[in-house]
């Protein structure tokens, strides 16, 4: 089966002189695949996921290859759109149909001058999916679908009447209205508090389980990662160090960041008072970072980089 | 304690007017005495230069100038109640009937320049903005800085030269009311409405282009280009509405600046405007009349800031008050 | 508790604007000397909007706040010198809450040449060596001092907080989610270095955070607050092993846990 | 119809001026923008001055004066009638004029009635009018706003609807804009070819050529900017009237300073400008040289531009003897007048090279410089030009803002008012030339009336003898 | 592009001081010395932007207008900005203070909407009353006349800077209003004042032009661009050039500036500074 995204070699750098913050990176999604990127803040993941969709800022310079497989209506079709060369017009029309996006920062990512059932809604009309029951009673539904209490009312607020989770439910819905074949979640969790993260993180799940949709899901706390996605990545300072399924990464961590970072990420299990573990613990950055040449396609085994990894326990 | 109790929203609109007002009757004081401290006598410009200083009294006191300034105020402050500005020294006609034709001219004249400020801006801004690492949206900068070099005199007087000398497409200077037809009426306006939005489009276009920036570094923008739009689209559908707050801002900003710019307009186009007026009046010293252009130019730009802070709920629903809603 | 409690608020009310409901709904609390407290509650239940008003940065609606027996909750700006050299405040977001265009030394060492604190006992005249001191403490370069807070990463900018809290030597720290808004590969990091400087300076503790995890390792005693009022409290161990309010309950179970051994 | 733009329509005059009448009632103001409009094409006077500057019977067919000349008899035109139909008596002279000559009017025109001592109709169409002493600058003042003939019955508000006797009613006054003159249909006497008379006001002098240019005007009533004068200079297109005007640009000189009291220091200043450069510079060179303060249409003018030539040498002499060897520092305060301003700084510049300091400082006009420097004679020197026809006589007042006080000037000028016609010219010849010989002021040039029209445009004058624009000869060809 | 503005701009605004400067010292020809006998030349060797309706040298008298020009915008804009900026600030920290500041705060709005909309020429008379017509008088007028806009921005930039963390953080370590206002407002809003004062620089060179024609600013004869462009109002037909130099001098300046603003607060703004870290 052709991935649904095939990323190879990708770098990515800013500015003038010119710093390279990916140092070629690759991988590929199939349909129906979760996969996972962590990594520490700062590492490249959200330029990564800006990349693929083509995103980034037009300071920034990519080199390598995207490739996003165009679907014709309901599947794939094998022809495949390389992104860092696509019109804005190619890449729009994938945009927000076939590929979406969530964002971390629900209180900033929607238009706080339009009631959210519209913003929801002229998404379905963008992209000329007709729908039987006009787009009010899909966007009603869904919002339902997403967990939205009282939906009416909630289609005719403005973002601002509407709590963080409920926020970033709102941006949910705008992303999986046209039924993607791939979504990327960046972060989508941070900004919200563990109750309101708990129902998002169920809503996704639940999403992508019933569609059978792929996603890239994006985060630093790989407690999050564990309940959403079958396989991870984990990035440093623009590479990826370690992949493979999610349990081997957490159960087995190779390199000494993912264990540190595993380490770290059991607050609960700590004492009270007693010293956390921290990355540093398990870690040395001042050794440089090598990063993987290449992600299998499969998934099914682990991969890490070639020679011993730096330092630690 | 008990607790504080948040004012109703007629009480607030009370509030508003309130404020409203009481600026208002301070205008008119500061206004009233500015002008009794201007320097001059319209007594001695009416008999001019061959005057007697006995002539010059008796006006004087014809006019009622001798009166204390408290006794001046007191009248004229009386008659703006019954909406009366009081009688040109000058002419002797009442002042509202010399402010009222004119404040037709300098209205279309201004807020024409506004409106076409605007359509000119905001595409410049926008594009300066979005290609602004591009020669070309360093141009629509540039472009949009030239406008402010320019002093408007003179582009007022390049504009009549090519537009209505050399090429007669429109006419030289001059008004005709919107009532002696549209045609006629629109024409007479372009030339000097062009000159006079020149600074303002430039001025604006730098304002937006600015918003601009911002809004492209907002989150909503991003959520929108991942949704598919394409970067102007998003722009058009997420971005203007928002840009509009700092936008109105700036125009309600720049309207006390746009009616100083329409003095000298009106001048180099020979439009009989509430400018002209002013002028004129100030230059003879009618005193009455400046009080009352002053008066009403101070109101409007209160009443256009109140209108201002206002359109700010309007735009950004985020700023409104609404029942049992938090912010 | 026989001594006499550091802070005793009493019936707090907290009203902004035109909101139909109260952001603190009649809280009362205690705190005594030495005490780590944790308040924990889900976003927009007022749990900084209580901290701000304990830390005189907000004023209450209604209610009391007494701090060492004198009521702080009216007073001007002017006679709260005492409490500011005492109660020191961390804030969540470590981007904002330094000033982009002030040195990183200078936003340390504000404290110590603000006219209400200087002079007052307790407070290091030293303004250098006291820098270079909380610095140290911090794990911070103290040559770093002439830097900007945009050149330092996340973790090392609430580092800066804190030592900045530091500076004056006060009695209590409040810090609100102080970890919130950093990558779980430096919370542990921060939250080390908080648990140390409370031990070794005997600091009384106000920690807010939405993650009873994070309470629980730091705080001794915990406040549990839902929709502007304190639905439990008591002691971590107690409230974390057998919550006794329907939310509590809610609270803890949303916590993702590692599906590991 | 649209008369403010595109084209002028036939038979019409459309006239550039730029300044707007405050009102209409040319007694109750002394803008010069009210007679230029209104005099002998709205009101009329019983005589008229043509563009040489002699008196014509108008409302007078004719008037004796008695041999003691302070009795004047006048024999009104039976014929004539005002605007309303009714027909003009002595009685609405005799009420026109006692209206002026009333205590409670604050006219400026109540000096020049002032001579009156009582007017008399004695039938309808003879009036007496009797003087307290000779005047020959009376009846010159007839033919001018004090001498104008109001409707007594239809005077209601003259400030915006004059009742006259002229071929012309005022049609429209829209203010800011212009005053348009129609055709009065029961005029008197032969009715005036032009149809519609529109002024149109610029306060821009370039924007009243635009208009030209541009076609919205066929005249130019006075260019103000006499450097755009070639602009007009196609044949084809445009006719330039070149003529004189009243206006004396008068270096004023405050005889209060005691430098300035010393008639060699007064000289030396004359001396020490050249006054055809500054012409030059100043006002493209058009306009006349005339080293006194008469314009070459008044009877008793002579070339007196020769006196003072431009010599610093000797100017530097005379201040030398006058005790201002080391120098001499004075005020200049000019009024915001373009020509003032030029002319200023010029003569600045050329004071400079024989040792006297100019300061200037700029005045609002009117209404500072009329404050500062006429009422309160706050200055030393001061530019500005007098546009009142035949007022040489101003010299003779020494409370006048020059203080020029010559007891051989005032006897000069009463004798000749009080003279026969003749002694009038000749005294008033003999005054000029004291004026020039005291140097009582630097006269720097006359005014030029430069009047554009287009080549189809006749019968308009090109000197400016009275403050009228007069247009009842006028025609427009097709 | 953002270099290119700052540069662009520095090399214009630098080149109009050094002119001014060097005016004081040296200029081609004596820019008030009238000489009939030069009137009207075009450029040439002799004079190399011509001579004017006198005779004097435009060259020198453009360099000797420089120095009003600058003197007009640095003092004009340091007035509105010293009058304004602490004001706006006053006003934007006391919005969200208790009711007595919050009352001066709202007095202080509503006289600055009312001096707003005062004609900054009535102002001008008043003073030229006073202090008769001088650059002072120009510079004055306009300065006030420029108070309203500094005010606002500084007052809406404060709102928007005093909600910040890092202020509340200063409050929490003793640091009283004032402090605040000085120590962290101030440089947080500098970045938008710097445009406004750039914006409001190249309006005073204009303003300046207009007050002089009614004979409020500098006298005669020291030629001022504004002067300089009014007297070529005559000869717009016959020698345009005239106007052309101060035109293109007041352009050139006001450009400058302009650009200089837009470059410093790009040069200011912590966004772009941590791209280019
Ligand atoms: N527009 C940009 N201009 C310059 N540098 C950038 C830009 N965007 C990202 N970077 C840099 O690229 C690097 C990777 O950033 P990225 O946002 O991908 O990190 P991240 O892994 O998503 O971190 P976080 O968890 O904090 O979101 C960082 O060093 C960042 O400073
Ligand atoms: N300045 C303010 N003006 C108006 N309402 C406010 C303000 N600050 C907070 N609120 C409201 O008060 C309530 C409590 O806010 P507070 O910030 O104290 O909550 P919190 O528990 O700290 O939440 P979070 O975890 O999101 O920080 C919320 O509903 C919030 O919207
Ligand atoms: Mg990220
Ligand atoms: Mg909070
Ligand atoms: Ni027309």
């Amino acid at each position: 089966m052709t991935p649904l995204l095939q990323v190879s070699d990708l770098r990515v750098s800013f500015g003038r002189p010119r710093r390279e913050v990916l140092h070629g990176i690759s991988f590929s999604i199939a349909p129906g695949q979760r996969v996972g990127l962590i990594g520490e803040s700062g590492s490249g993941k959200s330029v990564t996921a800006l990349a693929v969709l083509g995103l980034l800022s037009e300071t920034a310079a990519v080199t390598g290859s995207i490739r996003l497989a165009v679907p014709d209506g309901d599947g794939p079709t094998g022809r495949q759109l390389e992104v860092t060369t696509a019109t804005e017009k190619q890449l729009a029309a994938l945009r927000g149909d076939a590929y979406s996006m969530i964002f971390q920062e629900p209180m900033t990512a929607l238009d706080p001058t339009m009631k959210v059932g519209r913003q929801v809604g002229e998404l379905l009309g963008l992209h000329g999916h007709r729908i039987p029951g006009g787009s009010r009673s899909r966007v009603l539904e869904m919002l339902r679908e997403v967990d939205l209490p009282e939906v009416g009312r909630i289609a005719d607020s403005y973002p601002h009447q509407l709590s963080g989770g409920q926020r970033q439910r709102v941006l949910i819905a705008m992303a999986l209205v046209n039924d993607p074949v791939l979504t990327i979640c960046d972060e989508p969790t941070t900004a919200l508090d563990v109750t309101a993260q708990a129902k998002v993180l169920q809503v996704l799940d639940r999403h992508f389980t019933q569609r059978s949709a792929a996603t890239l899901f994006i985060t630093h706390d790989l407690a999050v990662l564990a309940g959403v996605v079958d396989v991870a990545m984990v990035m440093l300072e623009g590479h990826v160090v370690e992949a493979g399924p999610i349990r081997e990464v957490l159960a087995d961590p190779w390199h000494p960041y993912t264990k540190g970072l595993v380490a770290t990420s059991r607050l609960e299990l700590a004492r009270p008072g007693e010293r956390l573990p921290t990355v540093a613990d398990h870690f040395d950055r001042s050794i440089p970072v090598q990063g993987l040449r290449e992600v299998p396609v499969s998934w099914e085994h682990r991969a890490r980089v070639p020679g011993r990894p730096g330092g630690g326990a | 304690m008990p607790p504080r109790v948040p004012l109703s929203v007629p009480l607030r609109l009370l509030q508003r007017l309130g404020v409203f007002v009481a600026s208002v009757v301070v205008a008119s004081l500061l206004v009233f005495l500015v002008a009794s401290a201007l320097p001059g006598n319209v007594a001695q410009v009416v008999l001019g230069v061959q005057a007697t200083p006995e002539a010059v009294a008796r006006l004087e006191q014809e006019f009622g100038l001798d009166r204390p300034w408290p006794v001046r105020y007191g009248a004229w402050f009386a008659g703006l109640l019954r909406f009366d500005l009081g009688r040109s020294y000058l002419t002797g006609q009442p002042v509202l009937d010399q402010v009222l034709p004119r404040l037709g001219v300098t209205s279309w004249l201004v807020g024409l320049a506004m409106v076409l400020a605007l359509l000119v801006a905001v595409p410049l801004g926008m594009w300066a903005a979005v290609r602004r690492r591009h020669a070309d949206g360093f141009l629509a900068s540039a472009l949009s800085q030239v406008g402010l070099a320019v002093p408007s005199f003179w582009l007022g007087i390049l504009a009549s030269l090519v537009f209505a000398v050399q090429l007669g497409w429109f006419p030289a200077n001059g008004y005709v009311p919107l009532s002696a037809g549209f045609g006629p009426w629109a024409r007479h306006l372009v030339l000097p409405v062009v000159a006079l939005s020149a600074v303002q489009s430039a001025v604006l276009a730098r304002y937006v282009r600015s918003a601009t920036v911002e809004v492209l570094h907002e989150d909503y923008y991003r959520t929108a280009r991942a949704g598919g739009w394409r970067t102007v689209q998003a722009l058009l559908r997420h971005g203007l509405r928002n840009m509009s707050l700092s936008v109105v801002t700036v125009v309600g900003l720049q309207l006390a600046t746009l009616l100083a710019g329409a003095i000298i307009i009106e001048s180099v186009f020979a439009l009989p405007g509430l400018g002209r007026l002013l002028l004129d009046a100030v230059a003879q010293r009618d005193l009455m009349v400046v009080q009352g252009v002053v008066l009403l130019l101070v109101v409007a730009v209160l009443a256009i800031n109140a209108l201002v802070d206002m359109s700010y709920a309007l735009l950004d629903p985020r700023l409104r008050i609404e029942r049992g809603q938090v912010r | 508790m026989s001594e006499q409690p550091l802070y005793q608020v009493r019936d707090v009310v907290r009203r902004y604007g035109h909101a139909a409901r109260p952001a603190v709904d009649h809280v009362s609390l205690d705190l005594a000397a030495g005490e780590r407290l944790g308040i924990v509650g889900e976003s927009g239940s007022g749990k900084s909007t209580l901290v701000r008003m304990m830390a005189a940065l907000d004023r209450p609606t209604a209610g009391s706040i007494r701090f060492r027996d004198t009521e702080i909750s009216g007073l001007p700006e002017r006679r709260l010198g005492f409490l500011r050299a005492s109660v020191q405040m961390v804030f969540q977001d470590p981007r904002s809450s330094l000033d982009p265009r002030m040195t990183v030394g200078a936003s340390i060492t504000e404290p110590l040449r603000s006219p209400l604190l200087r002079r007052r006992a307790g407070v290091p005249a030293d303004t250098r060596a006291r820098l270079e001191e909380v610095m140290a403490q911090v794990g911070l370069d103290p040559a770093d001092a002439r830097r900007f807070p945009h050149e330092f990463s996340g973790g090392q900018r609430q580092r800066i907080a804190i030592a900045r809290a530091l500076a004056p030597r006060p009695q209590v720290l409040v810090a609100d989610e102080p970890v919130s808004a950093l990558d779980v590969s430096v919370r542990a990091q921060v939250l080390n270095l908080l648990a140390d400087l409370v031990a070794s300076e005997g600091l009384t503790l106000v920690l807010v955070s939405h993650d009873l995890a994070v309470v629980r390792h730091l705080c001794d005693r915990v406040a549990v607050m839902s929709s502007g009022r304190v639905v439990e409290t008591g002691t971590v161990e107690q409230v974390w092993s057998a919550p006794r309010d329907a939310y509590t309950r809610t609270l803890l179970a949303a916590v993702p846990r590692l599906p590991l051994p | 119809k649209d008369t403010s733009g595109g084209h002028v329509p036939a038979n019409s005059l459309v006239i550039g001026a730029t300044a707007e009448p405050p009102t209409l009632d040319p007694t109750k103001n002394n803008a010069a923008a009210i007679p230029q409009v209104l005099l002998y094409n709205v009101y009329e006077t019983l005589v008229r001055v043509d563009s040489s500057g002699n008196l014509h019977g108008l409302l007078a067919q004719e008037w004796q004066v008695s041999p003691d000349r302070r009795t004047y008899t006048f024999r009104l035109d039976p014929a004539a009638t005002f605007a309303s139909g009714r027909r003009l008596t002595a009685t609405d002279v005799k009420w026109s004029f006692d209206r002026i000559k009333s205590p409670d009017t604050s006219s400026v025109l109540r000096t020049q009635m002032a001579v009156v001592q009582d007017v008399q109709a004695k039938d309808p169409s003879t009036l007496v009018v009797s003087l307290k002493r000779p005047s020959n600058s009376w009846l010159w003042n007839m033919s001018s706003t004090a001498g104008i003939v109001i409707d007594s019955q239809a005077a209601g508000d003259l400030a915006a609807t004059p009742a006259g006797s002229g071929p012309y009613l005022v049609n429209e006054w829209t203010k800011g804009s212009q005053v348009v003159l129609a055709r009065n249909p029961k005029y008197w006497a032969t009715p005036p070819r032009v149809e519609n008379v529109t002024f149109r006001y610029f306060s821009d002098a370039t924007a009243m050529n635009s208009a030209m240019l541009s076609g919205d005007l066929n005249v130019i009533s006075n260019v103000q900017a006499p450097q755009a004068l070639d602009r007009f200079s196609d044949p084809e297109k445009y006719t330039v009237l070149q003529g004189t005007t009243n206006g004396e640009v008068v270096l004023g000189m405050n005889n209060r300073n005691k430098a300035l009291s010393d008639p060699r220091v007064r000289q030396a200043l004359t001396y020490a400008i050249d006054r055809k450069a500054l012409l030059d510079s100043v006002w493209a060179g058009k306009g006349t040289l005339i080293g006194s303060m008469v314009p070459p249409t008044d009877p008793w003018y002579e070339d007196l531009s020769g006196a003072y030539p431009y010599d610093p040498a000797k100017a530097k002499q005379l201040l030398k003897e006058a005790g201002y060897e080391s120098g001499l520092t004075l005020r200049m305060r000019l009024p915001t007048l373009a020509y003032a301003k030029g002319a200023g700084q010029f003569i600045q510049s050329q004071l400079a090279a024989v040792g006297v300091t100019v300061v200037i400082d700029e005045l609002e006009f009117p209404a500072r410089w009329i404050d500062v420097v006429m009422r309160q004679s706050d200055y030393d020197l001061t530019i500005v030009a007098h546009v009142e026809p035949r007022d040489m006589v101003n010299f003779a007042d020494p409370e006048y803002y020059w203080h020029y006080d010559s007891a051989e000037f005032r006897r000069l000028m009463a004798a000749a008012d009080a003279g026969t016609p003749q002694e009038y010219i000749d005294d008033q010849r003999v005054a000029a030339r004291v004026l020039s010989r005291d140097a009582a002021a630097d006269w720097l040039f006359l005014l030029p009336n430069l009047v554009v029209t287009t080549p189809n445009v006749s019968g308009i004058n090109a000197n400016a003898t009275s403050l009228s624009f007069d247009v009842t000869k006028a025609s427009v060809g097709s | 592009m953002k270099r290119a503005a700052l540069v662009i701009g520095l090399v214009l605004v630098a080149g109009t001081v050094l002119t001014a400067l060097l005016s004081l010292a040296w200029t081609p020809y004596d820019p008030l010395a009238v000489v009939p006998a030069n009137r009207l030349m075009g450029p040439g060797p002799g004079h190399w932007l011509g001579t004017d309706g006198y005779g004097i040298d435009l060259l020198s008298r453009i360099m000797v207008g420089a120095r009003i020009a600058v003197l007009v915008g640095v003092v004009a804009v340091a007035i509105a900005a010293l009058v304004g900026v602490p004001l706006g600030i006053l006003a934007g920290t006391a919005a969200k203070a208790e009711r007595w500041p919050r009352l001066v705060a709202d007095v202080v709005m509503r006289g600055n909407d009312i001096l707003y909309a005062f004609p900054a020429m009535l102002l001008a008379i008043l003073l030229a009353a006073v202090l008769g017509g001088s650059t002072a008088t120009a510079m004055i007028a306009i300065g006030v006349a420029n108070i309203p806009p500094f005010l606002r921005v500084a007052r809406a930039a404060t709102l928007q800077v005093s909600v910040s963390d890092f202020v509340t953080a200063a409050r929490g370590a003793g640091i009283g209003r004032f402090g605040i206002a000085v120590r962290h407002v101030l440089p947080n809003i500098a970045p938008v004042v710097a445009v406004q004062a750039s914006l409001a620089f190249g309006m005073s060179i204009l303003s300046e032009a207009a007050l002089s024609y009614l004979g409020l600013s500098t006298p005669l004869p020291t030629p001022t661009w504004g002067r300089m462009l009014n007297e070529a109002q005559p000869y717009a037909w016959s020698d345009p050039l005239l106007a052309v130099w101060p035109g293109l001098a007041i352009g050139l300046a006001v450009l400058g500036f302009n650009l200089l603003g837009d470059g410093l607060r790009d040069l200011l703004d912590p966004r772009l500074r941590e791209s280019v870290q």
